[in-house]
């Protein structure tokens, strides 16, 4: 109940504060918090990146098997990508196989990496039908503070920038090889809270917030990824210029990788 | 299994002998099963999707219960037979988000303050697939609501947008999403111009994504006529009884 | 409570109605509602059939796979009876893996089947020990009124009939064939309401009810395959009547195939 | 693995050396295990069995719990190492039917309106598999429910009859099970002549039905005396101990 | 309500009962109860063994199956322990996969099996990297009145002794030959009640006490296992002369084998 | 995969220049995160391991909840990426183990009393594994409990010993847990001298065993020392902050 109440009370700050153009933390309505990327730091995985957006403290690390590719792509590698919400990073997350957010956040990931051809699934074939190199993407969340798509996305694509396939373990070639990289696909989100859009949502604006809008864009300004989130609606205006900022952040976030 | 088609789209003209921004033939029926408190069947293109919503009624287990308003639950399910390599029963990581993305697609029009510590159930089952199953589904759904007498602001309509060939498209068919650059479903509220469902999968530029946004729109307002269409006739027909 | 009673009061309706030789709808003890078969409407699947009796509403689909034959049964192809009671057709159906109900009408239908020899398993088989057809059955229940067994086993056997395994798409012959189908078991099923054997109840019926039994039938008059249900006790000397009604109504049923 | 022996009956006899409408060797012992309240192991033909009964106890979860009766929960759980090629721990298809059927085998004779908002709890191990373990199962649960002092109108009694080489006989072995015609499992009141279990796989005819049928209850008859034997015994030691 | 008084009066009487140098049953500190070992009861088993320790009574069933070996163990055949707590055994087990008394339960006993090299894996190897003998050791608890570990381990060790790989069923070879054991591993728990050490707790004094500590002793004398349970502590100094107590009564219940 | 060494031990030296009762580099920091209330990340040589506790709070499912106590909730998990051959995310029957003792293991310096109903989560992350993730879970938990201000009568310090190449060694790498003779992880409050985690995988002789404790004692007490300096210097840092 006092929590109830404790979370009414933070949401009327929030966006009264907002309402007069203000923010927690006197950021700008497209300004992101401190945004760090810290590369190679699990030696055990074929590549890893921690990220950290504010307080918001994401760890990817990129493991590669030998497998057998899906029947109906013989020719390609396969990605999979999964994301743990373990208990340690928040109050509010269970133990337990991943919920409907887990899942979310993986899957809006995975396809902006995968809609931007940003890896060539072709390259990851050793022999067609019958042996590719899997690559997993495990998004693991350690400390959340709100708008964990970004972080995720942007430790994801910088863990796989630091990727080396294990070619010598598996014993299928004589040298290992940096995984290639074709494309830098980059999410950034934004809330609208209370009819005002803003960017890189802490925990406490999430929850003033009823709609998110994840945006991915590419090195050269595509877009391969959009993703609605929450229970609100987004005027049919409104759109294209969310897609411009994003467009614009994420050329910021990029240079980070 | 199957080989992708050569050419997705000839002269202007797809696979199936529509235009880019035609739509495929709709029928839809309120009011179908007995059980539920109301339903919706769908034939659009090759899909067959029926939905079923029950409620208001006691949100079950208590804890998810909310004593401001009523929770919705949204369930997506392909059946075994819907598609042409057998699906396993039950749910998996696809059908979550879309029932995730679907529930808040419908949750704007719907006056769920009226109903505290209750659930409004919305069960969606694909009989038959053909692309855009999710967003038929949003569409049987908004009308199974309707038919059963839960209190919306409006109806929520949905399409597919996407990208195949270069070309931007409307309602695409299966080997156009199999095959294409992009899918786009969208769910809006016609009237208001309000999206309440955006998510785009695949790779486009900004400016087909605008394209792709406006024949969403137009796509969604001729969902809209069918559906209100459809809900006349079950009015008329429950007249008639 | 109010449904309790509510319940309690439908019961006693029933009852009292069955005690005067009446039944809801006007139908005669050993009288089936209107029963209605509409093949092939899923194009998607292999066979497809969808049966009505009354305002119970049941989807049977044939899909059928390549796979591994079991280690006993080398030589044989493999049929797997699965059915979803989805939460859309009864609020008293709840999402997740089938419980004990929908078990227990899977494993019926497929007894029923198997029991009769309607489908030959070694036909099914393409190379023994290794390569068989194997056929799912897939039962979607739509709308719940009673009596799901009767329809899901109608609808069961209709799907068969309509069903043609895909040789072509799974590149093991040069044309697809229709499955060949070498019986015809039929379920009938009959209540016990207060001392009196009514067949084909519905859903107020069933719960006005604690016995129930299930008789499958052949185009022969064999039986293949019986189960009774629910907490109740049948008399000894009843169960050979019941077996004789069952046969005659069979055959009735046979002919909506 | 094995191979079908060539003939399952030979002029009557049958690979055990019984005729058509003879039983296996059963020794039933009640009140063999200390925790449960009421317990009773079976050794039929190739088949042993442990039975145990808990309560009536408070159910739980609590929105399981009936108001106006006790409800009865029954676990058929093979063991791992039961039958020739090791089962998987945890229930399956086949023994959540068996459960369930069993359960509804033993209600009419139960007085569970006696203790409302209780449960009965009936679990019931396979230790060794040779065909009828279900049937033993229903056998050895009945007695453990008497053994428990459960208030029941009557023992249940059960036995499995079928068809083997175009003969019907009663209590089949494992060969007579995998390779005959069908198997027909049954359990019965004795005393009342009602039946409370009825299940056939397989095909035979309508004669062949009722043969079986009073092959079975030939058959519970012995089952039923043996049962009774079982508890007097029990009696008689507890009085001397 | 009622059960917590009585299990605290319970406790209480053990505790005093201990503190006077007394125990249930008049048994001294490291005495065990009668224990009985039957060999050979499951006949469509590898191997089987019922013990019974006091009122304590568990079934061990061995099955031997032909399969792939792991990967980083070519070489080698496969060990797998499982325990099931059927709730038949306590009113405190519940149906469902093994809880982590289970999962505890079963590792243990492995490990001690394990750690003895009681079993030769390589003998286990029938064509390194592809066919092995994969050993299930299933542990089938009957009767719980305390002390599961030690009668767990006894009755898995003596079926493993009264066990013969299946060659013939398998067709890998023209003889059936018995499971060649090396060493006779033996699991021995003690108890700490008010400060008190008490081998083969029942029940009732496993619930009156913390801490509990199973040592597993070989032939030898060497130690192939130990695991402290329990909620409480043991101070350093003791540990020393439990394993030597521990050792002492492995000799005699080895001699029950 | 990898192939043993030849040897684990030279001379008295180990693979990583190590002699037998030395520890590897060891770096505590404790308050690392935010959202936690209390964490805690240690370094330990390859082991990068990070903690977290919550509570007290209430304790759900309510029927967990114990009217007389606390209870510990403890969850050790690998991240996939932890070790060489991908791990499956989700608990293991070895994890589940580890919880359980681990959980053990804090409990005995725990005031559990102080907070009837109520819940204490602990929840483990090993990061990077390198042998000795449990002794290092514990170690790091017991510093996060202390963070997180939960009243505690001592600090847990925890730590690995075993037996190589013949050798009772200290505080194993890798290839000494993969390839030695002994693994026994044992956790102690070093001021009293009691032990809290004992376990023992392996082979060893009764006077290996007694050195291998020794050896034990000798290194909490040093990893004893970093957890209290690296709760000062988190105390120091609060402070100047």
């Amino acid at each position: 109940m006092s929590e109830d109440i404790l979370s009414e009370v933070r949401r009327d700050y929030i966006y009264r504060l907002i309402k007069n153009g203000d923010r927690i933390g006197g950021r700008k309505a497209d300004e992101y918090r401190d945004v760090s990327v810290e590369k190679g730091i699990i030696v055990r995985a074929e590549g890893s990146a921690r990220v950290k957006i504010g307080n918001t403290d994401v760890l990817a690390g990129i493991k590669a098997q030998i497998g057998e590719p899906f029947l109906d792509t013989p020719d390609k590698g396969v990605i999979i990508t999964n994301a743990e919400l373990v208990p340690l990073a928040s109050p509010s997350f269970e133990a337990g196989p991943p919920d409907e957010n887990g899942v979310e956040l993986a899957r809006v990931v995975d396809k902006g990496i995968r809609g931007s051809h940003a890896i060539e699934l072709e390259k990851l074939c050793l022999d067609a039908g019958s042996k590719v190199w899997i690559i997993f993407i495990d998004i693991h969340i350690l400390d959340h503070d709100g708008n964990l798509i970004d972080a995720s996305a942007l430790a994801s694509m910088a863990a796989l920038t630091n990727t080396t396939l294990p070619y010598i373990r598996y014993e299928v070639g004589e040298e290992d090889e940096a995984l290639l990289i074709k494309d830098t696909p980059i999410a950034t989100t934004c809330a609208d809270i209370g009819g005002e859009i803003v960017f890189d949502p802490c925990l406490d604006e999430e929850n003033a917030s009823n709609i998110e809008l994840t945006v991915t864009t590419n090195a050269n300004g595509d877009i391969s990824g959009i993703q609605k989130r929450g229970t609100g609606k987004i005027p049919f205006e409104d759109i294209s210029q969310i897609v411009d900022s994003s467009r614009r952040l994420a050329g910021e976030l990029r240079k980070k990788l | 299994m199957q080989n992708r088609p050569e050419k997705l789209i000839n002269d202007g003209i797809r696979l199936d002998g529509r235009g880019p921004d035609e739509i495929r033939p709709i029928k839809i029926e309120a009011g179908v099963l007995n059980r539920a408190d109301g339903s919706c069947y769908i034939e659009w293109g090759g899909n067959k999707v029926l939905a079923a919503v029950y409620g208001p009624r006691e949100a079950h287990p208590r804890h998810l219960q909310d004593s401001r308003k009523a929770i919705i639950k949204y369930r997506y399910n392909m059946a075994s037979f819907s598609v042409e390599d057998r699906k396993r029963p039950g749910p998996d990581r696809r059908s979550v988000e879309i029932s995730k993305v679907s529930r808040d697609a419908l949750a704007p029009v719907l006056m769920l303050e009226y109903f505290p510590r209750s659930s409004i159930d919305i069960f969606v089952e694909i009989l038959q697939a053909d692309a855009g199953t999710r967003t038929t589904g949003i569409t049987a759904a908004s009308v199974a609501l309707a038919d059963a007498g839960i209190p919306m602001k409006n109806l929520v309509s949905a399409i597919s947008v996407g990208k195949a060939d270069g070309e931007v498209i409307l309602d695409l068919i299966r080997e156009e999403d199999n095959y294409g650059e992009a899918d786009m479903p969208v769910a809006m509220i016609t009237e208001t111009g309000d999206i309440t469902l955006l998510q785009m999968d695949g790779r486009i530029t900004g400016e087909e994504f605008i394209k792709a946004l406006n024949f969403a729109k137009k796509g969604c307002e001729s969902v809209y006529k069918l559906q209100r269409r459809s809900l006349i006739e079950k009015y008329e027909k429950s007249c008639s009884d």
